[in-house]
């Protein structure tokens, strides 16, 4: 069968075209399922995690959660994502940002009892840059009126 | 489809078959490198199943590379390129036959190998399937996009080393998917995500590095 | 030149400035925008002189040599300024932040060089792409020369990205998706200055690493996004057009300054490299040769 | 004014190692980056200067 060289190139050019749509398919169908860098307490509830393994798990750090063991280097906390908690073990240095009700990220692993017992603490911060005084005005005016939209 | 194509890939073919050495280096390489990190990292079977899904990806992405920079040298040599360079067919389609001759040389026997490989990592039958699959899906996006870095460095000095500096860092995103699927499908997940992604960086790469490649040799051979 | 010329040239450089700010600064959400005025932009570009019937002789390596040198200095004492301005802002001006103490000061250094990694792999991609496509000497030895200090800065950017790291995250290092693809920008820069080292013939060289550059621009988006697509350590971008910083704005100011002082430093530092390296390509024109004896004289 | 002492403003509020060690890497390459081009300028215009005397 011969082909006009024209031809030819359209036909090229609709194949190309079409593997770049089925591509473009296969990375929205990706981004629908679940890849993530860290597990959510809600997922760690819902079984959703790896198994035999360690894997990362991300949260808020509950308000009055954190104790310190008798040690004075391992520590308790409950990781929160407002839904579900997950108790964390750590022994350890915290970063600095490590405090109740701010983001954290823990690598480790979880036990039988439902404990995640952690070998690294990471800090998660936001984007969020202001000085002290502007921060606290911020909290006031949440507190006074909850209508007031904080940036997360 | 096309007489010019089928030309090149069997002339390809058949040119690796006369040079069995050379596929055999490549196979080689696979299996002498996954087959050593048992011996460095110790026989503990749950640290090797751990390592399993990286250490076999990056066997195979330097089993791919080695064999690059006979890609286009041989042709070079012998005046086979300037002839291509000068036929009325796309230059990207005789060279889309060129990567897959390569692929089925050097990337097929690495897909096929590794289930035994997989088997000595002890990993779970589910995994192993997973290493194929990904593997099957990745490898040609190894053999399309290490072609744009053989064109490149084609008559460069030190082209060896050179198409490693050029080419893994664009190996990276195939490696990372490919062994988070393996490792996902260890742990009970779904890889489904990443092999799609792994789909999408090769067809892309099927689209687009023949083009690419095509360019570089332009510039290579004038 | 005439005065339409000049409007042109204008009006192409604000529309090239404001594709990239929007793209830096809202990302895909504005893509029709960005597409319109990048449009905008190649359409000026066919008209105003430089590109249409005097763009060769403005941009022979004999023309822009002494232009080069008459811009230089204008380039340096603005960066110099600027960051003096900028240091003092940083430095004096702005508030301790409420989270991070004084640490978060790392940022008047870190933002401006990530920005700058990325900034001048476009630029570099770009004149790499214009070479390649008009088969111009001079926007080749401009994507060289830029290349060098482009992964100076990816370089601080990693550097001081991991210094900032260990006391606020807890690690110097994580093998998140926005560390690792301004690792492999580095990798990216490395390898196109290495290609171009290694190939003799310097046309072939500018070809070659054109192509290549244009291959790695993928990456960029990658970068950008990566934030956004996986859900990693490294927090999103402060700045974002349309809504305001969230920043405190001295803050924000100090950021700014530092980044135009950057900006300004790369195309000083980026103008002597190309008068190096025409100097270096074109030692046997009989220009060069003229000019030496000048100079000399 | 930011700062009640100089010793206050070198200290950075107790993370003056990262704060510094960032921008004295920055200065040092900048300063590195420029003397290295004016090295190579002036080789480059001194060997532009043989070549066109040996003419």
């Amino acid at each position: 069968m011969a082909l006009k060289a024209r031809h030819k190139r359209f036909i090229l050019i609709g194949i190309g075209l079409g593997l770049i749509g089925l591509a473009a398919m296969l990375i929205l169908n990706a981004f629908q399922s679940n890849m993530v860098f860290f597990y959510t307490p809600t997922q760690v509830a819902q079984g959703e995690v790896p198994k035999n393994t360690g894997f990362r798990i991300g949260g808020l750090v509950e308000e009055k959660s954190f104790k310190r063991g008798e040690d004075g280097l391992s520590v308790r906390f409950i990781i929160t994502d407002t839904a579900k908690t997950v108790p964390v073990i750590y022994k350890g240095v915290l970063p600095d940002l490590f405090k109740e009700g701010k983001g954290v990220v823990a690598q480790g692993k979880l036990g039988e009892d439902g404990t995640f017992t952690a070998s690294e603490v990471l800090a998660k911060h936001d984007e969020n840059y202001m000085p002290p005084e502007a921060a606290e005005a911020l909290k006031r005016a949440q507190t006074q009126s909850n209508t007031v939209v904080m940036p997360k | 489809m096309n007489n010019a194509w089928l030309t090149v890939l069997t002339r390809d073919l058949l040119q690796a078959y006369r040079r069995r050495s050379d596929i055999a280096t490549t196979f080689f390489f696979f299996v002498i490198v996954s087959s050593l990190f048992p011996l460095g990292v110790g026989s503990d079977s749950a640290i090797l199943s751990m390592i399993a899904p990286g250490v076999l990806w990056v066997a195979a992405l330097l089993a791919g590379m080695i064999s690059l920079s006979r890609l286009f040298a041989t042709d070079f040599a012998d005046g086979a390129l300037e002839q291509m360079l000068l036929s009325p067919q796309p230059l990207a389609l005789l060279v889309s036959a060129k990567i897959l001759a390569h692929w089925l040389v050097c990337g097929l026997p690495v897909v096929l190998l590794a289930p035994i490989i997989g088997l000595q990592y002890a990993l779970p039958n589910e995994a192993i399937s997973t290493l194929v699959l990904s593997l099957l899906l990745g490898t040609p996006a190894l053999s399309l996009i290490g072609a744009i870095g053989a064109a490149l460095t084609l008559g460069a000095r030190g082209s060896g080393l050179l198409v490693a500096l050029l080419v893994l860092p664009l190996y990276i995103p195939v490696l990372i998917f490919g062994s988070l699927a393996v490792a996902a499908s260890q742990h009970g997940m779904s890889p489904q995500a990443h092999l799609s992604l792994l789909a999408a960086i090769s067809l892309l790469a099927l689209v687009l590095a023949p083009l690419a490649t095509a360019a570089a040799l332009r510039i290579s051979v004038e | 030149m005439s005065l339409k010329k000049i409007i042109f040239a204008l009006g192409l450089i604000i529309a090239l400035t404001a594709a990239t700010l929007i793209f830096f600064t809202h990302g895909l959400n504005y893509i029709g925008v960005n597409v319109a005025l990048l449009g905008l932009g190649a359409v000026l570009m066919r008209q105003s002189a430089y590109f249409s019937d005097n763009f060769y002789q403005h941009a022979s390596p004999q023309s822009f040599y002494p232009t080069a040198g008459r811009m230089i200095p204008w380039f340096a004492w603005l960066a110099a300024v600027l960051v003096i301005y900028g240091l003092y802002i940083s430095f004096a001006i702005a508030p301790t932040d409420f989270q991070q103490g004084e640490a978060y000061r790392i940022i008047f250094v870190h933002v401006p060089a990530a920005w700058m990694s990325m900034v001048i792999y476009l630029a570099m991609a770009f004149w790499a792409g214009v070479g390649l496509a008009l088969n111009s000497k001079l926007s080749a030895m401009m994507a060289q020369a830029l290349a060098p200090t482009g992964a100076i800065f990816t370089l601080l950017a990693l550097v001081t990205g991991s210094l900032w790291g260990k006391p606020m995250w807890g690690t110097y290092w994580v093998w998140d998706a926005r560390l690792t693809s301004e690792l492999i920008l580095l990798f990216l820069y490395l390898g196109f200055m290495a290609l171009q080292a290694s190939i003799d013939d310097p046309r072939k060289a500018d070809r070659a690493g054109a192509l290549l550059a244009l291959v790695g621009a993928v990456n960029i988006p990658i970068i950008y996004f990566s934030v956004k697509w996986w859900n990693t350590l490294h927090q999103g971008s402060s700045i974002n057009m349309g809504a305001a910083p969230k920043m405190a704005a001295t803050m924000f100011e100090g950021m700014i300054l530092m980044a135009l002082a950057f900006w300004m430093y790369t195309i000083a530092v980026a103008l002597i490299r190309v008068r190096c390296i025409i100097l270096e390509r074109e030692r046997n024109a009989g220009w060069v040769k003229e000019l030496s004896v000048k100079e000399i004289a | 004014m930011q700062w009640e002492s100089w010793s206050a403003f070198f200290n950075m509020g107790g993370y003056a190692f990262y704060v510094w060690f960032s921008f004295g890497l920055t200065a040092l390459c900048v300063v590195w980056e420029v003397i290295a081009l004016r090295k190579r300028s002036s080789e480059a215009l001194r060997l532009t200067r043989l070549l066109s005397q040996n003419d």
